[in-house]
């Protein structure tokens, strides 16, 4: 496996997110169901499948495909995943636009940046069960990897396992943003919906990523 | 679930539809499926008046476009904010060459969608400025009110703004005023029975016979507690004590009441609800210059109430009792 | 029970109170407890508007006193006919010395009551004649349409009578105009839950759930089936065509379309059903010329909708956009 | 006992029923409650309770204090029970005006009046589940008595035997008019409220007037 792939051939990356967050619809709605509204899966689903419309015969880019789905979620989804899912992706466009190589290295700026901008725009902290959950361990493994000296396929290793981790510590979390922040110590003992969307995310770009550096 | 709705996943735009067709003579359609303007707006000259949120609010948001009131309207998902794309529109079709001032109520979707539409409108070479709307004194103690939710007081700061903005008034002038009349305001809402999204198809939480939940929010955030039941004097005396507390008059004042239901509870119990809040302000010295009593502010099914009361000073007292025109507000 | 109330036999009383009280400048108390009138009437030389009914159905009656519709309402307890004696006294408050016509639906308890009023007002002088709305198609047989129910084509009624009235019109121009807008109004309603007299503490009837009941009452009187609940879409093609069927319009019409929730249907849900009415129509060839979609006339917290419409000729569509303004009916 | 009473001495026939209604408010109810909207006793009691405390301190007769009775229905009760029996004291009041003795055929008139008062004003018919089922057998009996020369005492049994089965006859009928009239089928099995507080109303006249005629 070699040290990264090359942007210009990255659409399929987001190509793959859109369809594992269209084939778990249901299953996120149904997290979400059980201490939020019920419609994370529907949210989320509706700004990637508008996404993937978009994207239909045309020749893109890693950063150019990320791009969209983050404007896409911007300008379509609205709520606060449409900001949040929005700027966390087009955070990872910017970043990446005309990079060349992607490789660990990139990758972490890429995540650190998105992580940034959705701490700027939600105002969420590590133990409020949120995404942010998810999102931090997966960036902090991702970096021990990088500052290691491990390869990119390591990395990404570690990466999804922190996000493993992350997501899954958000099931003894009391909420403390968000809908499910009404329930109080009744958000206890359920995963947190966005913490899902997060991980598989997070899991399915490392996947992809792997598949692209081969 | 007992409604009246094609897709369940389509009731903003289908309801949209329906809205403006009915309402011709007031509001228009724009470019942007999610937003709504008046008919006459932007005109030339005069500081365009913004506001959105997310759907489920009747008459709020869009039935506030119109003469004297709010220029153009971003509409979002039910209990959803509305995209940064959609306020940027709608503060697109709202300027009029003088500013644009946005006045929205304290959401984290809404703060978010806002700030991100106006680094958007700044491109456009839009001048905007914001009022957030934080009148709800159950969601937040009075040392964080920057954290405090905007509920029915919007209105009030719609009808100051919007006022303000029709006199010729300046951006400055408008976003200064209709933060006067935010930070004079104080609600407070009382939940009876809970309300259902008919994409969720269920209730969205629960509120038990018997008992009331006294600060819920707007969409069903919690309140500062549940207790049984009480009478609608009681009601209006403990609402109006946490709503009078924050406020710690020194004086006998003129204020606005405003009295919403928040869905299904008849009209009829907001006018005994409203009885005993009168009583109450009159018997300690205070005069209700203005009353506004009906579902000003809903919240689709749920049953219960919100009070408003609004301190006024001479500027604000004007500007409340200029004539206004929209689908769900008017004053002669 | 989830009410804001105190005694629940005095609901009434307390509702008019808070009413008097936070529309000031539009009604006033009488000398009877139970009659509000405008604060403006009676007008020397006008002839007086005159409703009244059971309670329970804001803005119905109370809130349609006001500039160019309705002088004085005599008010009944919830869902119970106003005696005698106020629908007397309330003649004699809108009384201007040119007759009154009292516009009301056609309920046993009323037609009783105006009957005995009537013959006291005639003592007194006052000349009184009466139109007796009957626009509910489900009500009874075309054939029986005295048989039939008022609903919310009273709304329409009191529109184009008070306007009637506004401009000048004699007693018996009112109550021909008055007449022939009732007579070119159907109405049906489509119920979808019941509601709940608070004296009476439970349920007045049931409607399964997944289930509603076309040509309900708004005192819940029985429709004509009860079906499972279908689309917005479905149920406005089902309430036009029997409301077309009746009227066997021969040419394209001009309409006036009016859509009322009955009280808990969030008024979202009111524009999807009126989208679905205006298309129908429209495709018929037919032309909407003036909507009212809104909360014009419930029934305390029943689910569910009432669609009227009503054939224009150029006299009533003049009326109809006749400015207006009351607590519950505003037209610039 | 004597053939009639003194129609001046008669003002204890009203308060008599306001008292019986008074006492059978909660029963009024229940038994509307079954088919109807459970508030025939309260919307009763609240006329009579005004009565009673009108004639307080006056000295009336019979005539008078039904007019008094009759006025305050229509005055003050609304719905239809107000101008129903609001018409029906009303009705029997002015029949009996200055009469002097009220004997079986000035009490058959007054019935009679009373009766086409109702049926003028309400409309319903003997079978419609109403006060008229119970009204209408009490003066064909009452007639029947009187013309065959009967005493007053025993056409008084006589009308109340007639209100009796009239009440009951209602018990097997389908409401069809007024709230109850919605139930269609399932308005048979109870006992109708309007001709339950009928038949209380005939049976305490007869014995107020017996009382008076001793
Ligand atoms: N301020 C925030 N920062 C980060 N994530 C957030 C924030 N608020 C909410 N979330 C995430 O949003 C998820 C819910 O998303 P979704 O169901 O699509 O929206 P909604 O709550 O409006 O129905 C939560 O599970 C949580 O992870
Ligand atoms: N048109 C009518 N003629 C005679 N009696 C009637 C008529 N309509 C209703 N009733 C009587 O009224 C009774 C109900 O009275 P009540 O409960 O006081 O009024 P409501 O039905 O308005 O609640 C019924 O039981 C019936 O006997
Ligand atoms: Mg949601
Ligand atoms: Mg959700
Ligand atoms: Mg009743
Ligand atoms: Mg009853």
């Amino acid at each position: 496996m070699s040290e990264g792939f090359n942007e210009a051939s990255g659409s399929i990356i987001v190509r793959d997110l859109i369809q594992v967050i269209h084939e778990q619809r249901a299953y996120l709605s149904e997290i979400d169901g059980a201490i939020g509204d019920g419609d994370h899966g529907i949210n989320m689903d509706k700004g990637f499948t508008l996404t993937a419309r978009r994207m239909e015969g045309q020749l893109l880019g890693m950063s150019e495909s990320l791009k969209l789905l983050g404007d896409i979620l911007v300008e379509e989804i609205g709520g606060s995943m449409g900001p949040l899912y929005g700027t966390f992706f087009k955070k990872m466009a910017r970043v990446s636009k005309g990079i060349g190589v992607v490789d660990g290295r990139v990758l972490e700026q890429m995540l650190e940046s998105a992580y940034q901008g959705i701490l700027t725009i939600g105002d969420a902290r590590v133990g409020d069960k949120t995404m942010v959950d998810t999102l931090d361990p997966a960036l902090q493994a991702l970096k021990l990897a990088n500052s290691a000296g491990r390869g990119f396929s390591d990395a990404l290793d570690a990466m999804v396992e922190g996000a493993h981790a992350g997501w899954q510590s958000t099931k003894d979390m009391i909420a403390r943003v968000g809908r499910a922040s009404r329930l109080g110590e009744r958000s206890r003992g359920t995963l947190d919906a966005g913490a899902t969307s997060c991980y598989l995310i997070i899991k399915t770009l490392a996947q992809s990523m792997k598949e692209l550096s081969k | 679930m007992q409604r009246i709705i094609n897709d369940p996943d389509q009731v903003v735009e289908d309801y949209l539809k329906g809205f403006v067709k009915a309402h011709k003579e007031i509001v228009s359609a724009t470019g942007h499926p999610r937003v709504l303007k008046r008919v006459l707006s932007p005109q030339q000259g005069k500081v365009g008046v913004v506001t959105g949120g997310g759907s489920g609010h009747k008459p709020a948001f869009v039935g506030y476009i119109g003469r004297n009131l709010v220029d153009s309207v971003a509409v979002g998902e039910v209990f959803s904010s509305p995209t940064a794309k959609a306020f940027h529109e709608a503060i697109k079709a709202a300027d009029g060459g003088s500013g644009v001032a946005v006045l929205y109520g304290n959401y984290a979707g809404d703060n978010m969608n806002v700030k991100m539409a106006i680094e958007d409108a700044g491109d456009d070479g839009i001048t905007v400025k914001t009022v957030v709307a934080n009148d709800d004194v159950a969601s937040a103690p009075a040392a964080q009110r920057h954290k405090r939710r905007g509920v029915a007081g919007e209105v009030l700061m719609w009808k100051v703004g919007g006022a303000k903005a029709a006199l010729g008034g300046s951006l400055d002038e408008v976003v200064e005023v209709a933060q006067r009349a935010i930070d004079n305001t104080r609600s407070v809402g009382i939940g009876l029975a809970p309300c259902t999204i008919a994409a969720v198809g269920k209730p969205n939480f629960t509120i038990a016979d018997g008992t009331m939940e006294f600060g819920i929010g707007h969409h069903g955030e919690p309140g500062m507690f549940v207790q049984p039941i009480v009478s609608a004097s009681e009601m209006a005396r403990i609402a109006l004590e946490k709503i009078l507390d924050d406020f710690g008059f020194e004086h006998d004042e003129r204020l606005v009441v405003l009295v919403s239901g928040l869905g299904s509870t008849p009209v009829m119990e907001l006018y005994i609800f409203y009885d005993e809040v009168e009583s109450i302000l009159t018997a300690k010295g205070h005069k209700v210059d203005q009353a506004f009593v009906g579902n000003y502010f809903t919240s689709l099914d749920m049953a219960g109430v919100t009070l408003t009361v609004m301190k006024l000073d001479d500027e604000l007292r004007e500007l409340v009792h200029l004539s206004a025109h929209s689908v769900g507000f008017h004053q002669e």
